[in-house]
């Protein structure tokens, strides 16, 4: 009989704390790789950071913060190839800049306006996943499917802790593994479901420890360590192009803000935790890391972030210059063929607002 | 005598009826995401947990299919769990076990063993928020059977429905408008408040048409008559009890005016509009003088939300039927 | 030119189909429970693993979310997938990701993704089997926006209807009525056969009442056509396209009687009946001279099979109803 | 961090093949529970062997055969107490015998008559599950409600290997484990799902690999051998009365009948393993146990064999005698108190058919 193949219980990490534990390094990344990631990492604190302003300014509705969550999207999309699939869900809205879609479109998306969808197949990023965990099918099925055409893509699907409870992820996962779909399962364990602890959603020692049921390997990586998600995720990946099958990825975090812009964590979250998390969140770490290197100088850094807020201003700036939405756009895109009840809806509608408008 | 009341939100009507079962029976829980040390999303269950501890209020896996098919397991160890749904649109992954096995175990039984389980949620749009947050899913529950289903839509009837439905022996369903849940004010009464499932309310007398509405379109129909103050004379009928339904109130409405609009949220084909059409068109055939009228949502997926208002009936729709029942 | 047929059963139409769909598309797929090694449960998809292979005719792990969810995904891949839930009430764990997903996700990506999903299933009661084999769920799919309906009642609509369904860009669900697949034989057009959707059937011809089905209570309806022969002219609608409806073969249907009587095998409340009704009332009310009879299903669990006939609409149910109508 | 708890992938045996393999032992078991299992063993394959028949005499409906699951069910009923509950799949559909449900009654469930249908609450046996590991949070939220209720039941679910694919039964070993509920999760691997085989429905090595994921213990035990999964079940028990939670327990088997009576394996089916099997199955093993063991002489067989054909004489003839269903029944039972629409359908069907018989 197979051995199984157990958790890796010790948390990956690279990127050390600048004093009692020591850096590492990553085979086969560039000073260019660097940057780029550096410059990926600064783009999503940007959108975030400044997507939480914007909300204040009642100019985008509620927000799904993901401060401190950038590494494990900076990451493992640095590991994949253009023509592998992302499925993000919520929190990973912004996931998209990295593979060129606008600010504005995702701002868009926040302000509830029909610019804020796109076409996946443009980006090969699906579209952003409102209920927990019922993307991983979907996921699981494009990979499977580009595998049975014997194409070489493969794709990622992002998740948090709490999903892991949900059938759909349970459904999804085993179809990857009984298909020998080429799927990296990402999950971003960052401790809570909104006020609900992880204590209170499994009783298994690791997430990782949930691989073994589906026979695929898990792996945890410090999910505040980007170069640690960058390894794990090329890892995954290249098991998926060899044809190995599925990877699950545990990257261990905390959320270090509230679950989104209406919640108000301070009934159930230990501040003190959310502090020392705070002191050393993903995007410093990597900074700090790169300036160790010597590959960050104080210049370089001034343009990146210059970048990052030009492309914010910008894009909140085309986002509120887009016309309102015209209301016919409710019978848009139903169906491809739409039923000949829609098109008397529409007339209708059309009729009671024109009168209005009289 | 005069019944104490006090003026609360609809949520808080909600939350009051809540701390009030679980005082007067020890067997009734509270079970759902976040429904404990957050006190739900909304904000409903807050204070229980504090007050009952976390095993009568329990925040669960994130998993609405294990949360409803455990509370048929509790009910079997004599407990009558209140189940939260955190949003209309998540409730989906429990419909297996509602139609599956809630509506059916009591059946299966031979009667021997009830489940008074309770499911209430949030539910409805115009609340501008991300997809999957503004669903009327009524039809999947009410048409189930086995279940339940009743609608608020005051203050009042959110804590005596939902009180209905925790004392009622038989599965429940209860939809609560959001997007009133802090908008809508009123009197409730304190302590003890259940109005019985089965009974419609009339909100408004009228003698030319009769618009018949439940939840948040019974708000929007009262808006529609205030603008048509001095054009028509317009009945307005609270069905709020979807299954088991008043029929005679319908009915007798109808019959008043026999112009007839009906008004709701959910999309058109087979929502509850449609049956209570078809029990008009064939008990109140002979009293009708004009079409039955269907002001809906429609059968696209519910829109981006700076649109969604051209989606949800609005005053303007309601208004429109009631011209064009008036002109026939 | 007359077109070369094959006497069939609806099960053999529905297997010649799927075999000459995968042939004509190689994007086609099918895939499910047990419908591979096996050839289905019902034998549906006999034949197709070995002719087409392993990799397009795929037995699936027991898990009908997940079946209907790696669907949507395979789609975004580039293929079409047929998909079969072994049984109708088996089919309720994917209500999920149909609500959810499968009929928002060309909406989602602004009409440029298609997903053209075909779910089959067998669907109906009368079959004495243990309960869960005899479900009629088509309102929980037809309620659904993004998703359209069909369900045939002979052998070559359910080649016909099929055949639609797997070219059509949109997510279509076919309702198979199992109690008919190997009694209704038929003369089935062979090679490509489309019967396109949102087209009624005119069965019979008649005069004095209207009867409006589908599925398995079209050969029931006819029944009672024959059982009324001498006392009533009955025409006959088989609607066999829910969603999209024939609304003027519906309408001119009951303009042609005046009275109507739907026929619907599952439970009453917010039943596809129901909207048939509720758009006589509307669109009708001046044709109609008596009240629109719904015979159906009962809002009860589905009973244990040595009483399923007492459930079920009845040629003497259909009957009675007819007569009402025409005493009316 | 604590260590993972790996599946004991040894399969557990206790009974030998009175060769090569040796017999074990059980602790704690003395003559009377040799006779009581052997009993069990014995009524259950008379039950199903007699149901097969009464099938091609078309005196009941459709058949899930479970020839050669015995063991599994008598076994695990033995090591509970009577207020613990029982969740029953179609594949168990006769294990309430072991309860005190008369053998008419089940029959009856078979023949599609109200009388097959039993009051739970009277044999702490849940009804049987038709579809496939929906019941598996039932018996978790009873499991899990008696605790609550501070009473010492523990429950135990029935459920096959293509179960586990489920969402149902992910969904329900999570509850399980984070509520710390007693229940014995009991998975019937008989590797095969209908027609689709145990490699087509996962790639775990095992499937008590799957308990990793959950953080509960997972074993394996030969599934035809009653003392093994009397023992695993026993201790499974302990251990949920012990107050530490669930267990999951897969017992190996092989099916070696046909799905169901409706079902034509040869399709599919390895017909020399499945001959293979039927040579070493469970209810001959443990009989050749017995008479290895000097507790089962020729007598006291062809009494306990006696007995258990009487009982299913007596079933089908209780069956036969019993009055057609009345179809007012078709709405009894559908709500304690019923929506008065329902009363209204009754008095119309009566009317229709009073005017038939008219
Ligand atoms: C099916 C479903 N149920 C409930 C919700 C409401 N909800 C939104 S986020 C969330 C918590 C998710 O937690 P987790 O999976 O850990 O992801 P995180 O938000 O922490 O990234 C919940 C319950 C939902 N979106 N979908
Ligand atoms: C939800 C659901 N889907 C499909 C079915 C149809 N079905 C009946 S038995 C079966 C196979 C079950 O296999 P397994 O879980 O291994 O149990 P076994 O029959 O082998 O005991 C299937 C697919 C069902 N009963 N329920
Ligand atoms: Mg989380
Ligand atoms: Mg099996």
């Amino acid at each position: 009989m197979a051995q199984v193949l157990p958790a890796e219980r010790d948390l990956r990490r690279v990127i050390g704390d600048g004093e009692s534990v020591p850096d590492g390094e990553v085979d086969g990344l560039d000073e260019s790789d660097f940057l780029e990631l550096y410059r990926s990492l600064v783009l999503l604190r940007t959108y975030d950071e400044r997507s939480v302003v914007f909300h204040r300014q009642g100019r985008i509705g509620t927000y799904a913060i993901f401060w401190n969550h950038e590494a494990m999207q900076a990451g493992a999309v640095h590991a994949l190839a253009d023509e592998d699939w992302i499925f993000p869900s919520y929190r990973e809205s912004a996931i998209g800049l990295l593979r060129g879609i606008p600010a504005a479109t995702i701002l868009q998306w926040w302000r509830g306006h029909p610019t804020g969808w796109w076409n996946p197949a443009d980006y090969n990023v699906a579209s952003i996943c409102v209920p927990i965990a019922t993307h991983v099918p979907h996921a699981a099925g494009l990979a499977w499917g580009k595998k049975l055409r014997g194409e070489n893509a493969c794709s990622i699907v992002f998740f948090g802790d709490g999903a892991t409870s949900e059938g759909a992820f349970h459904e999804g996962a085993n179809f990857a593994a009984v298909m020998g779909a080429p799927l990296i399962l990402f999950c971003n364990n960052n401790q809570w479901a909104i006020s609900t602890p992880l204590e209170a959603q499994t009783r298994a020692e690791t997430l990782a420890d949930k691989a073994v049921g589906y026979g695929m390997p898990g792996v945890r990586v410090d999910g505040a360590d980007v170069l640690a998600v960058y390894e794990a995720t090329r890892e995954a990946v290249e098991r998926a192009r060899a044809g190995d099958g599925p990877t699950f990825i545990e990257a261990v975090t905390y959320r270090a803000a509230p679950h989104a812009t209406a919640d108000d964590p301070s009934a159930y979250i230990d501040a003190e935790r959310v502090e020392q998390e705070k002191r050393n969140e993903c995007v410093g770490r990597y900074e700090r890391y790169l300036r160790r290197l010597g590959v960050l100088t104080d210049e370089l850094d001034q343009q990146i972030r210059g970048e990052a807020a030009d492309a914010m201003r910008a894009g909140i700036a085309a986002a509120e210059a887009e016309a309102p939405a015209d209301p016919g756009l409710v019978f848009e895109h139903a169906y491809v063929q739409p039923p000949p009840e829609l098109a008397r809806d529409r007339a209708e509608l059309r009729r009671v607002l024109g009168g209005n408008e009289g | 005598m005069a019944v104490a009341t006090r003026e609360l939100t609809l949520v808080e009507a909600v939350n009051d009826c809540l701390h009030h079962e679980l005082e007067r029976d020890d067997s009734v829980l509270v079970m759902g995401e976040d429904v404990g040390r957050a006190g739900g999303v909304f904000r409903a269950t807050a204070g229980l947990r504090d007050r009952f501890g976390p095993d009568r209020c329990i925040d669960t896996p994130l998993a609405e299919a294990g949360i409803l098919g455990t509370a048929v397991g509790l009910c079997m160890a004599g407990w009558r769990p209140v189940v939260e749904m955190q949003y209309d649109a998540f409730s989906y992954p429990c419909l297996d076990q509602l139609i599956t096995h809630v509506g059916r175990y009591h059946w299966r039984t031979k009667g021997g063993m009830e489940f008074p389980i309770t499911i209430r949620m949030p539910y409805g749009g115009g609340v501008r928020a991300p997809e999957l947050h503004d669903d009327s899913p009524e039809t999947y529950y009410v048409h189930t059977p086995g279940i339940k289903v009743a609608i608020p839509s005051t203050a009042a009837d959110a804590k005596g429905l939902l009180a209905a439905a925790i004392r009622d022996p038989d599965p429940v369903v209860i939809f609560e408008p959001k997007l009133h849940y802090r908008t809508l004010r009123g009197e409730v009464p304190e302590g003890d408040h259940v109005v019985p499932l089965g009974e419609a309310r009339i909100v408004r007398e009228g003698d030319d048409v009769t618009l018949v509405a439940y939840g948040s379109m019974v708000p929007l129909c009262e808006g529609a008559i205030d603008a048509l103050d001095g054009e028509a004379s317009v009945e307005l009928l609270d069905i709020r009890s979807l299954k088991p339904l008043d029929e005679d109130a319908l009915l007798a409405a109808a019959a008043k005016t026999g112009r007839v609009a009906i008004v709701q949220e959910a999309p058109r084909v087979c929502g509850f509009g449609a049956e209570l059409a078809a029990i008009l068109a064939e008990k109140a055939i002979l009293d009708l003088q004009a079409p039955v009228l269907r002001v809906t949502g429609y059968d696209v997926p519910y829109p981006y939300w700076t649109i969604e208002d051209a989606y949800m009936p609005s005053v303007e729709r309601v208004v429109d039927a009631v011209r064009r029942l008036l002109a026939f």
